[in-house]
């Protein structure tokens, strides 16, 4: 069980990072070229943030355009099944896209127009997030530049298709292993030669401040919204609260809006094959100190999940700040435990979650029972599976029957 | 302040002799140690003036794809930070030309920061310039660099504004690295329209004992001699050197590729400091 | 242009049908054998759809766990397009599912537990009714019994996938030209076997009666949700609202809320390759009395829409009503047209639609350019447009440019 | 009330003779036309009372996989209504046995209730079973038949309470078809657990001019021979028929078939009506 919140670690929170940091963590470990455009960015973005136009706006798109509120279900046959804490899902699955990376990408969209951008970078692994920026940029008007791995492209052929639809242009990119981290300083590159016109769009809250805290901002509107259901609803918080945790944007954006709640505790589930926080040790990738996969020469590691977007060798620095302060407790699950997490919970809910959410899902159940009857657990339900569909069915054929 | 002796006589020497500095840039490991080894005391007979060594990261951004695969090349051989330290210590035998290390953050970090420090100084490394680590990140960093006499390389580019040129003087000892281009590092035929006017804007910004070195793109004689002209004080060269080497180059012939570069470090520069 | 609605006929419409049909369309041609379940099933349908109970919950699952309502979003990059009336599109891609379908499936199910019947029959084309009608049977711990023609399960191999990792038992029907009209009657053959038992869940507005009734009774929302929406958005009723009609559920749904209203047009549009309202005969067809694609012999046609779900040879009865009586305007598209409006969709609004809605998307954006800026056209969105994705993406390489 | 004189005669021979009737089914146009001429007269030489012939239609619902795909094989050829009114005036030149046409409601309602009703009455057919047409949709459709002295066949299942038997018989002539099991037609080799008790629970509902046959699985002399001891007036043969012409049963195997139920038809009747 996770250890308690130590009261004192809760003071230690602010809604802005300090100096660019989370604790320690975060800051802007980027070449020179860089920090003019990441300063000017900071700055701007902190007077939109409030401006009520800029929110007006999001939150009318979020609403029409994206689905939100999405809904919080109470999983009746999931907590049957667990037998112990009431589990509610948070069907970030039913998002425009069907993942939540729709709330970071038109945010993120949104704020490149005001900024007067005509152009929006992105370097996407799965295509997950490539597809929610192109789809943000079509609604905006602004020419979407995708960078991705040729190796990535070839996995992922149907999500490059619908993007090309979508008028965005797919770099490939063949350097390297041709994947995200390939995709990622190509995109970079493009970004370094056209510093006055484009905008870099991070999928995650990773990278150098501010992306960190534009991403969590755009994504907190998960647990802003969960706080309310669950206290129309049960009129209580939740005892737990559980998400997926590759690079942490569903996952900070699920635990941001709980962090002062200290009787809320937060549960981050990385995939045993990437997992960062519960195996990494402090570093600086792209852009922020964080918790690393790393040898001995600090050199960065590859990483084997089978869960796209969760296979990545770092983790949002907030999060390191919160495991830091024991503030959230991470561990890992594993592809195979996973797989059993998502085939449950379409075989009880009829809902198949993406790989991802299905860390989560299983973790999450693992958890309820061990609570009691009147607890409550809420699990970020991030994505839908789709996309996932054979990863799960040739795993049920492997294993005959299913859970 | 103590700046690295080999580094600051030679460019006294140079001041002297009205050159400009040639620093000349190799990826450690690339491709392999031994012939790093041998490209190294080539480009030293060409006539570099100082030698820059890459130390094989496996996630530089913002990198040019030509010092990227090169990196990646080394990683391959298993080249990491205690290798590019040993090929130091064996140069070192022979020769006092200064040596710079250019590495990421991360394998710096690792090792620790004091730790990294100490050892170049111990392989007597002359500087050290972090792509990675702007002036914000750099306190601690510059603390080390200062406790063991080295030479702090960091970097300047036209999107710094005058105030933050300042700024990064302050952190910076040896030279500024001006990066005369918009983007990745990359070697270009034409010189960046950006590279005169800016080196003219920054030129007066900085302290008397700081050296302006301009690189990004650099690989001919014309730019050489133009950058030179503007009032430079030297020039880096690096991925048009990497990328001969990756096209397997003899050391003979990158040897006489440096001399020709440094011939145009010859010409006279319009307002010596 | 639809010619405007006869004063005189709205009065012709009743919420309920009389004596089993909508003015001389449906009723109940079915073999004796399933007259008894039949009229069973009408008589407690009346009685349980007006119970606050049934309806409570299923407002509740329709809420947490479909995620309605779906917004009603205003296109405003598709509405300068057309340069005409305000469109507003009705989000019912956004549904759990990726359409309608999971409206009338989850309403249907809940009536089969309402039942005591533990199995639920379905036949499926495409799968979309088919994995509609799973993920409603998991959540309400039915067997779901999904019948599909071997043809069509080749062609649809992921969704049979996704029906199965939901425990649907899929029986694979060999005969005939193994597609949805075997797959039919091979599920009516175990309807036929299981009438004490089993539910035959019907998935659009087709059928005997009650099953107009009860399809349009649960996609109504729809059309309710629009009407809500647009008034409380607008403060009026919209100008002309379109929804493309396979079989006619999710127009039906649309438009049912609208029928007494007696200026707002109605639009239905149907696949040009499989247009039974706009080039068939009045005729019998799977136990209803509607138009029907048949020869000067009475043989039911071929269809040969792109489109699987448009892919039906008849139309819900009710439509037929409404057609015979002026009240809705019918019109075909043909599938190259609608992969333009697909397209242009996703151009221009980031949302790629099934291509069963983008013949509405098409037909409603060729009405908007002819209708005035003051107005307001509503487009029902059914669908998703994955599933179609090839179809949308190997048209693009053709053509070379999109539109 | 006229009911077709062929099918009311036999029925009325049959009664004297103790016999009870056997409907032999057979579907137009399968395997093509000339054959079912053949095979039908067949199956009037093996004895069979009445002759049914179905009419291809390319949807029948809930129909046995049997006559579904003999129905889509003469669709195949083409065969349609007319072609079996073609059929029947062809066996008409040379037979009096009773004719009935067995057609799915579309094509009837595409040519009309009343044209089909008069063409069926032009070419000496003796009655007609719509099987998806209930008594609900058939009030005009008796009128015609009614109008042209055609036999309304309707049915009734083990599904149709009392109330519901007496309001079908109030629409049929000719006889009431009973289903005697569950679930669509095709042959069983067991006779349903439902067909006895249903024959006993309907036989008193019937008004005394409407004769009672049985049908729905009917193969075998056995199930025959249960049932009309049970009471039923008649037994009607479909699939086990249809089944051994998709088979490329002789004309002469089959009237050997269609002998020896017929055989079975000869057993005494408990209960003549
Ligand atoms: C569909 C999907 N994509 C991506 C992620 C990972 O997001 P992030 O990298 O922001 O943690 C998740 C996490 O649960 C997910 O479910
Ligand atoms: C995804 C999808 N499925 C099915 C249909 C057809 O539904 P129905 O047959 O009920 O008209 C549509 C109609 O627009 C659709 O978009």
């Amino acid at each position: 069980m996770a250890s308690a919140t130590k009261p004192s670690s809760v003071a230690k929170f602010t809604e802005l990072p300090k100096e660019g940091k989370f604790g320690e963590f975060g800051g802007q470990f980027v070449p020179e070229i860089l920090m003019p455009a990441l300063r000017a960015l900071e700055n701007d973005y902190l007077s939109i943030r409030t401006q009520a136009r800029f929110q007006n706006e999001l939150k009318a798109l979020r609403t029409d355009y994206c689905g939100r509120p999405t809904p919080l279900y109470f999983a009746r046959r999931l907590t049957e099944y667990a037998g112990g804490a009431r589990i509610f899902l948070k069907r970030e699955d039913l998002l425009h896209g069907g993942s939540h990376s729709i709330n970071n990408a038109l945010g993120q969209a949104l704020l490149a127009r005001e900024l007067r951008r005509s152009r929006v970078l992105c370097a996407t692994g799965s295509g997950e997030h490539g597809l929610a920026t192109a789809m943000a940029c079509v609604l905006l008007e602004l020419q979407a530049e995708i960078y991705m791995g040729a190796a990535d492209i070839e996995r992922h052929a149907t999500t490059v298709e619908q993007m090309k639809l979508l008028g965005a242009r797919v770099h490939a990119v063949t350097r390297g292993s041709q994947r995200l981290k390939d995709a990622t300083h190509e995109a970079l590159r493009a970004w370094v030669t056209h510093l006055q016109d484009a905008y870099y769009l991070i999928g995650s809250s990773v990278g150098p401040h501010p992306y960190p805290l534009i991403v969590r901002d755009f994504q907190r509107v998960i647990g802003d919204e969960i706080k309310g259901q669950l206290l129309r609803r049960e009129q209580r918080l939740p005892d737990l609260v559980v998400a997926a945790v590759g690079q942490g944007g569903s996952a900070i954006g699920t635990f941001f809006p709980f962090v002062q709640d200290e009787k809320v505790r937060l549960l981050g589930v990385e995939a045993a094959e990437a997992a960062s926080l519960t195996q990494g040790t402090v570093g600086v990738f792209h852009g922020a100190k964080t918790y690393l996969l790393q040898d001995e020469h600090g050199q960065v590691q590859p990483t084997h999940s089978l869960a796209a977007e969760l296979d990545y060798a770092a983790v949002g620095p907030e999060h390191a700040f919160y495991k830091k302060l024991g503030r959230a407790e991470y561990i890992a699950v594993s592809g195979r435990e996973a797989l059993e997490g998502g085939r449950l919970l379409a075989e009880l809910e009829g809902i198949l979650p993406s790989l991802e959410a299905a860390h989560a899902i299983y973790a999450g159940v693992q958890r309820a029972k061990k609570l009691k009857r009147d607890q409550i657990v809420v699990i970020t339900l991030s994505g839908r599976g789709e996309k996932d569909l054979r990863l799960y069915y040739d795993r049920q054929q492997l294993s005959g029957q299913a859970v | 302040m103590i700046v690295s002796n080999y580094l600051a006589k030679r460019f006294e020497e140079l001041q002297r002799r009205q050159e400009a500095a040639l620093v000349a840039f190799l990826m450690a490991g690339d491709p392999d140690l031994p012939r790093t080894l041998e490209y190294a005391r080539a480009v030293e007979g060409g006539g570099a003036d100082v030698l820059g060594l890459g130390v094989p990261f496996s996630d530089p951004i913002a990198e040019s794809p030509t010092l990227e695969e090169a990196a990646h090349r080394a990683l391959r051989h298993g080249v990491h930070l205690q290798d590019v330290l040993q090929i130091v210590r064996e140069l070192r035998k022979s020769s006092t030309i200064p040596i710079l290390l250019l590495s990421y953050y991360n394998p710096i970090l690792r090792l620790g920061e004091e730790a990294f420090a100490r050892r170049c100084s111990e392989a007597n490394v002359d500087g050290v310039l972090i792509p990675d680590l702007p002036i914000e990140e750099a306190t601690s960093w510059v603390n080390q660099a200062r406790k063991y006499g080295l030479a702090r390389i960091f970097s300047a580019t036209p999107e710094t504004g005058d105030e933050r040129v300042k700024q990064i003087c302050e952190f910076s000892s040896g030279f500024l690295y001006l990066v005369s281009r918009y983007g990745a590092t990359g070697a270009r035929e034409a010189l960046a329209e950006t590279a005169l006017p800016l080196i003219e804007r920054v030129r007066p910004l900085l302290p008397s004992d700081l050296k302006l070195v301009v690189g990004f793109g650099i690989s001919t004689r014309p730019q050489i001699e133009s950058v030179v002209r503007a009032g430079a004080d030297g020039v880096m060269v690096t991925s048009a050197l990497v990328a001969r080497i990756a096209e397997g180059i003899s050391p003979e012939a990158l040897s006489a590729y440096v001399r020709e570069l440094k011939e145009a470090t010859r010409c006279p520069s319009p307002a010596p400091s």
